[in-house]
């Protein structure tokens, strides 16, 4: 198995010899980059750098070659039936927000329903919010159990007729949770309901099968995925590509243009108007790359096993109170410490080269429910170590005691 | 000018370009097909009837490169009078040809070999492809149809 | 000054080392890397990359300010009050879309009228056709003369109560044609009519002074201005982004969130949604230190007597038209060839090292007005030579012999 | 744990933030300031009135990191019972020591001088700076109308 130790994949990123004494546990937020992925970037910028599409000469033509290439990469990689329905976006935010207003407002009447649940990040929450408020109908929540797993059989019930979208976390940035996407997107297409999975926590992580669960959409960005920043996929099932008007117009997108009118492009070019994040694009390449040569589910028991040996040494400090403790859950740790403010925290172990991140990492409505500001957040990932997560149970001590 | 872009061009091409195959609008077909690349505004009309499930008076009409025109005229050339399916199996053994990731054509039309150099060119593959895409979408839908 | 002769400029870009014979002529299209571009990409990425803005740790704490201090050179670069008006987007496209949907059509009524003129690029005319659409309104077309150049007295008569919105290019990517976007502004601005000003093509070769123009509006893209891709700037009056709402939701453009409601952060966060292209923007920061370091009118005066000396050889070509001969151009040389088509033009060159575009540009209407399907384009910018402009026409001649 | 950061809290900061000056709700107040990090959830509600141009009254009730916290019981213990245009050059004093850009500050208020160790930690700025912004926004605008 190639490079599963995480001392091998460890020294595949830069930043570590960079920062030696860094862990960093902030892979929620961001995940590093590969050797492979930056000097990747750096290849196309020094060798292969045009733009593409319109381009006849040699370095446009393998430019585009390229970048049509790694839609079939990321069809691979997540079960796509093929490169057609992978859009190029900013990120998993721009994806959500395309099919918000692309997919469902013009198909959204008063009193229709859009079903999210109580654990969304802002980003799979605001868009659906905005078009509910636009078209008169109505934000349903999916509520959940104080561990931070969904009421599966409240759910069951909140699927009436009237629901015209359900959109999903994979796996909550906040919580760890792993929702059952495939049982819900079972459930929901019972009624005929479309179902948007945002797996922007998930991509790196699970293994993805957007064709086998039957999804009609499913979200990621390529920064947490190991991949450059600026660039994100949406999946869409091709006949709902199809039917959907793009929201940003511009060159490339576009068929025919007159100053009377315009005829748009097939998908997936026609929602990726104006030059795109062409480097991006390769770098995504890269990381999907990086990812497919590794033993998927090997690592994912990996890093699940830390994140259970992280919380293990944490649930030893008196005080500290998870925020999330689902049975199915990834390697993301929140917690509160009594009277220990998570910005002090953070403070505090940064100043130990522990990077964490405190807030309330794009979630308020979680922290409504558990009636808190915010969590302090770790967050790990293939590169991590279990000398890492006992730094971290042994900092968090520390700070306990200069603090209080 | 390089060796590869030479023959490219020479052998086949810059022949049919400028002297095409049933070049000219043609009134009272059954079927006109519009093949149009936006990306370069190249378009062709092809025109053509079909009788006993044979493609008759194939012709086309339009502006494109030399790529682009010389590959329609290839394509008059060798469907004229052609079943449906032979038709559609010559659109194939076209594509093959001229597809970077297909396997190397083996023995086809001769007429076809040139486009073989296009596959050094992936710019001007669609040029090639233009209108063998458009009437292979037709065929297929015969196909499906009959 | 440092660094104005085009070989040393020349040496600062890696990918004529890696390709030496090639006469790279795309530069409307995009721009290629200088290396201090292409390291501080690396550079971020291997040792300082994290996400921002919510970020205690070091890592996360430098890359914020690292962020926000692109603002200010951007700012400085373009002649803009502060930071505040500075938006960061994935380019002059989707700037401009932001304009027409949020700024734009809120205010836009039935009977109302959008200007813009002859020779813009499918981004600066389908965002205003869309908008004009979905209100009623009409879309007017500042006419232009033969060479290129905007009828000025049309223009002025054009002016009337209705209209709502002058969008204008800068410099046109097909023609060359500089247009006097100072004057147009004032003459605009005294019928309170707004102004957007694409610069996409203007902001690595003109000197632009936003403020002192008055215009309200300016956008563009940083893979034209020797950037990365993915990248661009929309600089906006304060008071406008005050009053515009945001048109994708997400994480870091909220201050409140529940599910019921939402309230937005303050410009230009608000239109910052998700996790935005971290890097690009830190290698944006690395490419206006780049051209700020030059002595942009000497490089502005070399360049387009470049492209004076470029149309000069190819004028002496018989059956050799111009597209575009305005009489203040920029290096940007369009033009066609009796019985040799654009393409077939285009690929000869690139057998011959010299990259050129063909095609239409993204401006079909420009193609209509001059009844052609498309021209071949060279343009030129600070690392081109004058021995690649005598290569250029050389093989323009060469070509000739050949297809016909 | 490093020196910086001991520096940072121990000097004042930790003092404050267990010991803070004028908190509690507080009713009758003319004025009531919301000061929010909508990024952070720390909040902040200032009290205070205001006689013959003097701040009076002042205190403030509410949730934050220590920084925070101990930011606005300074500012507390420093602006009661000063006149508006005193205040303003207080809350500039104050900016001036925690902005990474500014000036290293001169001698100024000994509680403030511990705030400058917040200069290492930019994401912390905002704590220190978040009861500050707010009433020196206030502050401003009394300065215009009035
Ligand atoms: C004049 C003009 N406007 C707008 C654009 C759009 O820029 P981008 O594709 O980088 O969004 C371009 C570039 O193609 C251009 O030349
Ligand atoms: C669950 C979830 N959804 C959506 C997003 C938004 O991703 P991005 O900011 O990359 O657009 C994030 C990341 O912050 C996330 O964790």
């Amino acid at each position: 198995m190639p490079g599963l130790a995480p001392s091998e994949i460890r020294q595949q990123f830069p930043i570590f010899s960079h920062h030696p004494e860094l862990a960093y546990l902030d892979n929620a937020a961001t995940t590093q980059k590969p050797r492979a992925v930056i000097d990747g970037l750096a290849a196309f910028y020094e060798k292969q750098n045009a733009n593409i599409h319109r381009g006849i000469y040699s370095l446009s033509a393998q430019a585009t070659l390229q970048y049509e290439q790694v839609r079939r990469k990321v069809a691979a990689l997540i079960g796509a039936p093929g490169p057609g329905s992978i859009v190029y976006t900013s990120g998993a935010t721009a994806g959500i927000n395309l099919v918000a207003s692309s997919f469902l407002l013009p198909r959204l009447r008063p009193g229709d329903e859009v079903l999210i649940s109580a654990m969304e990040h802002h980003a799979n929450l605001i868009p659906w919010q905005m078009a509910c408020r636009q078209a008169g109908a109505r934000l349903g929540v999916i509520p959940m159990s104080p561990v931070g797993e969904l009421d599966m059989a409240a759910f069951r019930q909140m699927l009436s007729g009237r629901v015209k979208m359900l959109a999903i976390t994979h796996l909550s940035n906040t919580l760890g949770t792993i929702n059952p996407v495939e049982e819900m997107t079972a459930l929901a297409h019972r009624k005929g309901i479309p179902v948007l999975v945002d797996g922007a926590q998930s991509a790196a992580h699970l293994e993805i099968d957007v064709a086998g669960w039957g999804v009609d959409f499913f979200a990621f960005s390529g920064h947490k995925l190991f991949g450059p920043t600026g660039i994100g996929i949406l999946y869409g099932r091709a006949e709902h590509l199809e039917a959907m008007q793009p929201v940003i117009f511009g060159g490339d997108m576009v068929r025919n243009v007159t100053f009377e009118e315009t005829s748009f492009a097939a998908p997936p070019q026609r929602f990726e108007a104006g030059t795109t994040h062409i480097a991006g694009v390769i770098g995504l390449g890269c990381a999907v790359d990086f990812v497919s040569r590794l033993d998927r589910p090997a690592v994912r028991a990996r890093v699940e096993a830390l994140g259970q040996y992280a919380r293990a040494l944490l649930a030893e400090i008196p005080g500290l109170r998870f925020i999330g403790e689902a049975r199915q859950a990834g390697a993301i740790v929140s917690f509160v410490l009594d009277r220990v403010h998570p910005h002090d925290l953070a403070t505090f172990l940064s100043a130990e080269h522990i990077a964490v991140r405190a807030g309330h990492h794009c979630t308020q409505p979680i922290m409504q429910y558990y009636g808190i500001p915010g969590t302090t957040r770790a967050s790990f990932t293939l590169y991590n170590t279990r000398e890492e997560a006992e730094r971290l149970a042994a900092q968090v001590r520390e700070a306990q005691k200069f603090f209080t | 000018m390089n060796e590869k872009l030479k023959q490219l061009y020479q052998s086949v091409i810059l022949q049919h370009n400028n002297h095409p195959v049933g070049y000219g609008k043609r009134e009272g077909s059954a079927y006109t097909l519009d093949a149009y690349n936006p990306l370069c505004g190249d378009r062709f009309q092809l025109f053509f009837s079909l009788e006993d499930g044979r493609i008759t008076g194939l012709g086309f009409h339009g502006y494109g490169c030399a790529i682009s025109k010389a590959a329609t005229s290839v394509l008059v050339k060798h469907l004229e009078g052609q079943p449906v399916q032979r038709a559609l199996e010559m659109c194939r053994a076209f594509e093959a040809v001229v597809q970077p990731d297909a396997p190397a054509p083996s023995a086809t039309e001769e007429d076809f070999e040139a486009f073989a150099a296009a596959r050094e060119f992936p710019g001007r593959l669609k040029c090639a492809t233009l209108s063998w895409e458009e009437i292979s979408r037709f065929l297929e839908a015969q196909g499906v149809g009959g």
